[in-house]
């Protein structure tokens, strides 16, 4: 069970999240909960360095791209799992194509789809395999794809359903962190792994215990990292964190992350009306939006208005889209050109955040255009959106963290199930993109793509979410863009 | 002061009022009796003229917010209405014991015979479980309960109505009580249990000694068990003697109404209209004086709307009305009872 | 006996089968639950995939008849989040809400016969008037609120008691105080109404005509025959508690039952919602079973005819 | 049409049997309300039927009012099956009187509402009739014309019965079924009540059959007398005849029992046996034979056939006398 | 007519009477009433009563302090929500929510529930065992439970809690009708009514159905302050009505994130809901004894 009283006194640390962890496994688990936990549980071949930008060798050595679609690592010597065994080629191999067989069902396997296997080339030397030219591999490698023991998954019961249930396998990596207890849905455990390599881009860890706690009721969370009984919570509201600052004892930050705000629209004009088929329609929602005042107010410093499809902080993301201003009066104007002089009604939906929800609402209704707001589960919404029976939703894409924009403007104006215009000029120029190399032609592409989705208001790019952090104050800690906190580089003061 | 003649039981001036949301409900209106051991006292009256009322005065048994008043209200020369309710529960179920109308649901539901007869025994008795069994078992026998050991196990809702109403005459019997209070214990019975009842208790009062109260409304049935004899109406007696003395020469009009308005009692042909009495009972809330028949009474005047006191038709029979009460004054036919 | 036995398993039965159907169709009706088991980002495909995994490709009978015909063998199918058998999940947050319900009905009643009875017996004094006000109050309360000021006084302020979680029984005197504050008002009413009752009846008169003091009255005497209508009732209130947990564990993350249906349904885990709905159910039936049972040990009118 | 005396009504061999819940652990047992009744209400007449608590009178009652279906056995009305008649012209010829003056008013309704319902159902839309015929009924039942907004609950026991009874008159049936009309008033409201049905019978013509426990009332009213025992008709006889001679030895101990008012006499001997009927476990035999002070070896075996002399009846292995 | 019958004066007022002088005599009933007129005036005097529009906000003026805090100003007597909205019109129109969803969900539940226990009353036997187990079925499922499953599967909005609430709060109607109904059936009236012709539903609409109509008060009462509780739950669970609309449990949970540092947002929209359902449970009290005085004192 988790310390009741966690903190400075014995060198341990009670975080918390709201998200029940089922497996310490990102391929079992695709909570972002996991994906922290995992990178302190795991190591992956490679280490995304949150200071620089560049992916740095981890359970590698070293890595060089042998051609578009091969990715050749050394390995780092000497490492051994929690569970004694020493770490090699084999591993590696056995992880990838683990995950790479879709019949093993891994859930992130959308994430690593374009992995086709690897191969063990000598006892240091492993290569990976793509099914095609792949630019942002080293992105999911460092961040989805953590190496396990070879044979982890032999020992997985079966379920009743006659499955093997990969799920329920203990835990083992080579990182910084051993789980000690799991309770699926409620806590983890985990002391620090004595023997981890200290040379490596993830550092000795200082804390002793780490533990995570679910709690998924913000409110509590607070009242727990209030009373002691956790010592670093994050994810709670703007407004929160502005109290919580008040507190002397506690530390505050808020922080950027890779997720951003946008509008999506039926541009088919399949749910009913053809209303949003018309750009100026759409654009008139660009400009009635005050996105300047919502992103202060609601989302805190850290948020930064875009106009682009994509998060400033990924690679292709161009910064000099031109967008919309805002100017409730122009959106009148477009509104009425477009046929609707008397204003628009609609229905609105949303799943994720009300407050920015009713704060959109507001601006668009003081601009003619009224909703009625309809909240959803995000899968719901998902299958209605794709279904095209909505009108316009304020949705939010994280782009799993990985900061290359194949994994936000591809995918949804790559032509895929979730591409509201499927135009085919626009697919045409990201489909050239995602299959060049050179940084710099793709660069130019993704441009191009993106300067064409603005000009057409497909979507309406709003504003980059942050993060708010609060954790007790004599804790050395820093928070990252990537929304990965790094608890092995955590010290207590 | 107790001296050796005193009676049993002495009442004088018994009034019970009850608060009710319009009123004051004036239940028991000066009501006076005496009653000795071995007596049977029976009161006769309409429904809701006081009877219960009465009894439960003269038990301790009426709720805090009620009004009990009384000149005098003494039994063994105990002043009742001075006991504290600690001794006074004392003497219930020991030396006064009541008898109810309803013999289905004034018995506990959840609890066995045996154990409702033998509680009542090791309440008063400080006695064994063994020595209440006994007792239990004894006046089950008495009151003509077969195979009592079985009984003694059942719960009441496995008894007929007349052994119900055995168990209860049984149970009221266990400490033997110097007198019992029957409110309408065969009300709710059968005529030929009735009967059956009413010769029982007969018989064990004649055993036992102890003097009785017998409350019913039926004017057979009071006319077959008492040895004196009152007549209430509206929560007064209007008429009182021995039986003998009101059945045969009922002097009240309204005794007398009663009785023309009884179907078998010889006095009315079979299929000719009966005697009547118009009207209704009255209200008993609120200012109640006077005669309160005399809304009913074929021989009202105005002297009805003072109070009227008991007039003596005869030795030991008296009737409250102001007619009987002018034609004593006028020609006192009948003497009065020899002062004291 | 057996034959009631027997009529109470055959309305188990039917009570089952209807409430299955109901859930089932419910969860039926929610659309294509492959959809929220793939997650932000799967392509149709994927859905594919586990649409054909999970058989969601089947017709609604034939769906329903496989889950049920396993439910019956005390398989109700995997957890489309936890991917581990329901029953599993269900064993392992039971004793949380198990304990949760216990010391709530217990709070419950602590609180409600010895103010039902007092208020019964000293009607329309200061201390009935209180308890009723109480009573009223309770009823009057919404939990979740009752939940977060409890939370803002003693957790937090006056730093008493832990805030969540399921650790100690220290962690659960608040939501027993919650859960049971809101069941008592009718507990307390049916005791004080049944005292009063019972009070007048007429073999209380009775008693008291034999000279029964009046702690044996209330206790022998009214008491037992008050409670008869309490002994259902609390059965019943047993059952909303664990219904009403709900809330009260998604407040105070306590990771028990009611606190995995509500976050079941934020996830569309199908398996686990109609399962939890299934075994609350049944939970409900035994319970009212129990109390039959109970009542008719102290009844004798019912156990002996 | 039947003349006076002929029977009105015929009851043939009527049972009804009820099944009865055990409790909570028991199934269900049949108890047997009405065990073959044969009986002629005649025209006129005023037919009295006594017996104890239970035995199965207000059951014959319902039957006869068409709310309740017997068993077996078959009513007849002026010589056709009750059945062929329709619910509302059989409604119309045949009316009730209940025990309770309490519960057979409703509520909620006036005295006119309560009084003309009869009327509305059997389609009377003419509300100025209506009104008269409730005001003549409410003159008949020496009630003032004013208590007719008035509600039951402003109303003694006495005249609600009226009000009762008024509602019964309403649409001048054939027959009214008293069951136990008075038993719940006082003696002095009981006269003015038995007074009122006597007066009304000559008045309109009518047909009663007179439910009672109480021997005094039944004997002051009834023309002719049937004693009811556990379901069957143990006598039968001329009011008259019944209680001058009678030849059921539970007639005779219901004859014991009645307590006309005479100091002179105490309580009553009663020649029955202390054991209680019960109609769950009918005993063999001669139902009444566990009771009975005359009881015969052989009543315990066989039961009794009817032995018939005149208009006279009684099912008892003695038999009758003859007169 | 040979014999003449004087009747005395019909005694006493009428029932309606006395009644009213019960209702107005019971202090807790008064109480309620009082209470819930308030309410009912506030929430259709809402527009001219509100300081604001309820849905006007101003990202600008977020989290003002109400009046009596040392920031607080009189232009938001109540202070302001997260998103700048003033508080107090949201609270006055949140009361139409409450009462919008009490009444119709008790109406609807009323007449199900009314309707079953009607006929499982009066018909006994095969009904009556049908109706019974529906309602152990409906009490077996768990309330709160299955609307949330049911809201969260329709997306919740006023019409569909109003319609959830409708078909899970009928059972208490139900088993209350049907007892009464018994009682009302085992009258002699009901007797005299079939002997004359009277069809059945006749019988139901016009004899026993008015002879409910102080029982339904009291379960609908009981059942509108239930109503009222559990969309207040649903709401603050987020699967009850949809925002913007101010309805309190959306309030308090919208608060909520807040309670530690701004109670207000939290204790006020609850404390409306305490004080409303108070009020009616008193009603609903009230009504008990008025209708059914236990004892005279
Ligand atoms: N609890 C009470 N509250 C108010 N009035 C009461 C109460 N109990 C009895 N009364 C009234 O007191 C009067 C006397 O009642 P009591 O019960 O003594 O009559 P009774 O002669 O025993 O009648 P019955 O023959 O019906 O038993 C009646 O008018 C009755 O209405
Ligand atoms: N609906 C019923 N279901 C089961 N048993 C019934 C029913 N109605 C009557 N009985 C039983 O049938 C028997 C005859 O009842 P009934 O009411 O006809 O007696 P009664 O002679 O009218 O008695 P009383 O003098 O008490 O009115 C009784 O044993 C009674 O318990
Ligand atoms: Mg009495
Ligand atoms: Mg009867
Ligand atoms: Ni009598």
């Amino acid at each position: 069970a988790p310390a009741a009283q966690a903190g400075k006194a014995d060198n341990s640390l009670v975080w918390s999240s709201n998200a029940e962890v089922t497996a310490v496994d990102p391929f079992f688990d695709t909570s972002r909960e996991v994906i922290v936990l995992a990178q302190h549980v795991h190591d992956g071949l490679v280490y995304w360095d949150p200071a620089t930008g560049d992916y740095l060798p981890l359970l590698a050595s070293a890595y060089r791209w042998v051609d578009s679609r091969t990715l050749e690592f050394d390995l780092r010597q000497g490492v051994t799992f929690h569970d004694g065994s020493s770490f090699g080629p084999e591993d590696v191999a056995y992880t990838i194509n683990f995950g790479a067989d879709e019949a093993n069902g891994v859930l992130n396997y959308g994430d690593i789809k374009w992995l086709d296997r690897a191969e063990v080339v000598d006892a240091d030397t492993v290569r990976i395999l793509l099914d095609e030219p792949f630019p942002s591999a080293l992105a999911y490698l460092a961040l989805t794809l953590p190496i396990l023991p070879e044979g982890h998954y032999d020992a997985a019961p079966v379920g009743t359903d006659g499955k093997k249930r990969y799920q329920a396998v203990p835990p083992v990596g080579t990182g910084p962190y051993k789980v000690t207890s799991f309770k699926p849905g409620d806590h983890v455990d985990m002391v620090a792994n004595g023997d981890y390599f200290a040379d490596g881009p993830k550092g000795k860890p200082a804390i002793e215990r780490l533990t995570f706690r679910t709690i998924t009721d913000d409110t509590t969370q607070i009242a727990e990292l209030m009373t002691g009984g956790v010592d670093w919570i994050w994810g709670m509201s703007t407004d929160q964190a502005q109290m919580l600052k008040q507190a002397p004892n506690l530390t505050v930050l808020n922080a950027p992350t890779m997720r951003i705000s946008y509008l999506t629209f039926d541009i088919k004009g399949s749910a009913g009306s053809d209303a949003f088929t018309k750009p100026e329609v759409r654009r008139a929602f660009a400009h009635a939006v005050n996105r300047e005042n919502i992103a202060k107010n609601l989302m805190g410093e850290s948020s930064q208005v875009i106009a682009a499809a994509c998060h400033p902080t990924q690679f292709g993301c161009a910064a000099d889209i031109a967008g919309y201003d805002y100017d409730p009066a122009k959106a009148r104007a477009l509104l009425a050109e477009a046929g609707y002089p008397d204003g628009l009604t609609f229905e609105f939906y949303g799943y994720r955040d009300r407050q920015v929800a009713e704060a959109i609402a507001s601006d668009l209704a003081a601009a003619g255009m009224k909703s009625d707001l309809r909240w959803l589960k995000y899968a719901a919404l998902r299958d209605m959106i794709r279904e095209g029976k909505v009108g316009v939703a304020n949705m939010t894409w994280g782009s799993s963290s990985i900061p290359d924009v194949s994994a936000i403007t591809s995918y949804f104006f790559g032509g895929g199930p979730d591409d509201p215009a499927k135009d085919p000029e626009v697919m045409a120029i990201i489909a050239r993109g995602d299959s060049a190399t050179d940084p710099a032609e793709r660069r130019a592409a993704y441009a191009e793509a993106l300067a064409k989705i603005a000009e057409a208001a497909y979507w309406v790019p709003l504003f980059t979410y942050t993060k708010n952090y609060a954790f007790s104050a004599d804790l050395q800690f820093a928070p990252t863009p990537d929304e990965l906190p790094r608890f092995f580089r955590a010290s207590w003061k | 002061m107790t001296n050796r003649t005193e009676p049993l039981l002495t009442v004088e001036d018994l009034s019970v009022s009850i608060p009710v949301p319009a009123g004051i409900l004036s239940a028991v209106r000066s009501v006076s009796f005496t009653l000795d051991r071995g007596e049977t006292l029976g009161i006769v009256g309409e429904s809701g003229c006081g009877k219960s009322m009465m009894s439960m005065a003269i038990m301790g048994l009426l709720p805090r917010h009620v009004t009990v008043r009384a000149e005098t209200l003494r039994f063994e020369g105990m002043d009742l209405l001075g006991l504290p309710e600690r001794r006074l529960a004392d003497l219930r179920g020991d030396r006064m014991a009541m008898i109810f109308q309803e013999p289905m649901t004034a018995l506990n539901p959840l609890l066995t015979i045996g154990e409702q007869l033998m509680e009542t025994f090791r309440r008063h008795r400080a006695a064994g479980r063994r020595e209440a069994r006994e007792k239990a078992l004894h006046l089950l026998d008495r009151v003509g309960i077969a195979s009592a050991e079985r009984r003694l196990g059942q719960y009441p809702h496995q008894l007929s109505g007349g052994l119900r109403q055995r168990v209860m005459i049984a149970m009221a019997l266990m400490c033997d009580p110097d007198l019992i209070i029957a409110d309408e214990p065969t009300t709710a019975l059968d005529v030929t249990i009735q009967a059956q009842i009413l010769a029982l208790l007969a018989e064990l009062q004649r055993e036992s000694g102890a003097a009785m109260i017998f409350v019913s409304h039926d004017l057979g049935v009071i006319s077959r068990v008492a040895d004196k004899v009152s007549v209430m109406y509206a929560g007064s007696e209007v008429e009182g003697g021995s039986t003998a003395q009101v059945f045969g020469t009922p002097a009240h009009p309204y005794t007398q109404g009663l009785f023309r308005c009884l179907p078998n009692s010889g006095l009315v042909a079979r299929g000719a209209p009966l005697g009547s009495i118009p009207g209704v009972v009255p209200s008993l809330i609120g200012d109640v004086s006077g005669c309160m028949f005399r809304p009913r009474c074929p021989l009202a005047r105005d002297a009805c709307l003072e109070a009227v006191p008991a007039a003596a038709v005869a030795d030991g029979h008296r009737a409250r009305c102001v007619a009987l009460a002018d034609a004593a004054a006028a020609a006192p036919l009948v003497q009065e009872a020899s002062a004291p | 006996m057996a034959a009631f036995v027997t009529k109470r398993l055959a309305l188990a039965l039917l009570v089952a089968i209807f409430v299955s159907s109901i859930s089932f169709s419910l969860m039926f009706l929610t659309g294509d639950p492959a959809i929220a088991i793939a997650g932000e980002g799967a392509t149709e495909a994927d859905i594919e995939v586990i649409r054909r995994t999970f058989g969601f490709d089947r017709s609604f009978a034939v769906q329903y008849w496989d889950w049920i015909s396993g439910a019956a063998s005390g398989d109700f199918g995997q957890s489309f989040y936890f991917n581990q058998p329901v029953v599993e999940l269900l064993a392992e947050r039971m004793p949380v809400t198990a304990t949760l319900a216990v010391f709530s009905i217990g709070f419950a009643l602590l609180l409600a016969l010895p103010l039902g009875i007092l208020a019964a017996v000293k009607r329309n004094s200061l201390a009935d008037r209180l308890s009723l006000a109480l009573a009223t109050v309770g009823q009057a309360t919404p939990s979740f609120w009752l939940a977060l000021m409890l939370i803002v006084l003693f957790a937090v302020n006056l730093r008493w008691l832990p805030v969540s979680g399921a650790d100690t029984l220290a962690h659960f005197i608040l939501p027993s105080i919650v859960l049971g504050y809101y069941a008592s008002p009718s507990m307390m009413r049916l005791t004080r109404g049944g005292m009063i009752e019972a009070l007048r009846s007429d073999y209380i008169r009775t008693a008291r005509a034999k000279g029964m003091l009046p702690r044996t009255i209330i206790l022998k005497h009214a008491l037992r025959n008050a409670v008869l209508p309490v002994v259902s009732v609390a059965a019943v209130e047993f059952g909303f508690i664990l219904g009403g947990s709900v809330v009260v564990e998604s407040v105070f993350s306590l990771r028990g039952i009611g606190y995995l249906a509500w976050e079941s349904i934020g996830r569309n885990d199908f398996p686990t919602i109609q399962a939890i709905i299934l075994v609350y159910a049944m939970i409900y039936v035994c319970l009212t079973f129990l109390a039959d049972v109970l009542n008719a040990w102290i009844d004798p009118r019912i156990r002996v005819a | 049409m039947t003349r006076p005396g002929d029977p009105i009504m015929k009851i043939r061999d009527v049972t009804r049997t009820y099944q009865v819940s055990q409790g909570l652990f028991r199934g269900r047992r049949p108890l047997q309300a009405l065990r073959g009744i044969t009986l002629d209400i005649p025209k006129g007449r005023v037919l009295g039927l006594v017996g104890e608590s239970g035995c199965g009178k207000s059951t014959l009652a319902q039957i006869l009012l068409g709310l309740d279906r017997p068993t077996g056995g078959e009513i007849l009305f002026e010589d056709r099956p009750i059945a062929d008649y329709g619910r509302k012209v059989f409604g119309s010829r045949i009316q009730p009187i209940f025990q309770d003056p309490y519960s057979s008013l409703n509520p909620r309704k006036t005295v006119r509402q309560l009084i003309e319902m009869p009327l509305v159902v059997h389609g009377n839309r003419d509300s100025a009739d209506r009104e008269r015929r409730v005001r003549r009924m409410l003159d008949l039942m020496g009630m003032p014309s004013r208590v007719i907004d008035a509600y039951p609950a402003q109303m003694s026991g006495g005249q609600r019965q009226r009000i009762a009874i008024a509602r019964a008159l309403v649409t001048e049936p054939d027959v009214v079924i008293c069951d136990e009309p008075t038993s719940a008033l006082d003696v002095s409201v009981q006269a003015q009540v038995l007074n009122l049905l006597m007066d009304l019978r000559a008045e309109f013509d009518l047909t009663y059959l007179f439910i009672s426990h109480d021997l005094g009332v039944v004997e002051h009213i009834s023309d002719r007398v049937a004693v009811m025992y556990l379901g069957q008709i143990v006598e039968e006889a001329d009011a008259e005849t019944l209680f001058r001679a009678p030849a059921h030895p539970y007639t005779k101990a219901l004859l014991a029992s009645i307590l006309v008012p005479d100091p002179h006499r105490g309580p009553p001997s009663v020649p029955l046996k202390a054991v209680q009927p019960d109609a769950m476990n009918l005993p063999s035999g001669c139902v009444f034979h566990p009771r009975c002070a005359e009881a015969v070896a052989t009543c315990s075996v066989t039961a009794p056939d009817e032995s018939v002399v005149g208009d006279h009846r009684t099912r008892c292995v003695v038999g009758l006398p003859s007169h | 007519m040979t014999t003449a019958y004087t009747i005395q004066d019909v005694a006493g007022p009428s029932p309606r009477s006395l009644m009213w002088r019960r209702i107005t005599g019971h202090v807790g009933l008064m109480i309620g009433l009082g209470g819930l007129a308030v309410v009912v005036a506030v929430a259709l005097l809402a527009p001219w009563l509100a300081p604001h529009d309820p849905y006007a906000q101003d990202l600008s003026r977020r989290l003002v302090p109400p009046v009596w805090a040392e920031a607080g100003s009189w232009a938001h007597i109540l202070g302001t929500d997260a998103l700048g909205r003033d508080y107090l019109s949201r609270l006055l129109y949140g009361a139409r929510v409450s009462l919008l969803i009490g009444f119709f969900a008790a109406l609807g539940s009323g007449l199900i529930g009314t309707t079953l226990g009607l006929l499982a009353g009066y018909f006994g036997g095969r009904v009556d065992a049908v109706v019974s187990f529906l309602v152990s079925a409906r009490l077996a499922l768990p309330v709160v439970l299955v609307a949330l499953a049911v809201v969260s599967l329709f997306g919740g909005s006023l019409t569909v809690v109003i319609v959830v609430l409708s078909l899970l709060l009928w059972d208490r109607f139900a088993v209350v009708v049907r007892s009464a109904t018994k009682q009302v059936r085992a009258n002699d009236y009901i007797k005299a009514a079939r002997a004359v012709g009277c069809s059945t539903g006749r019988i139901l609409v016009r004899e026993v159905l008015p002879n409910l109509g102080s029982t339904l008060a009291v379960v609908g009462s009981l059942e509108v302050a239930h109503a009222i509780l559990l969309e207040s739950a649903l709401s603050f669970l987020g699967l009850g009505v949809q925002p913007p609309t101010p309805s309190w449990g959306l309030m308090v949970a919208e608060g909520k994130g807040m309670i530690f540092f701004d109670a207000r947002l939290v204790a006020i929209p609850g404390a409306a809901i305490a004080l409303l359902v108070l009020c009616i449970n008193l009603i609903g009290d009230g009504f008990q004894d008025v209708v059914a005085p236990q004892g005279a004192s």
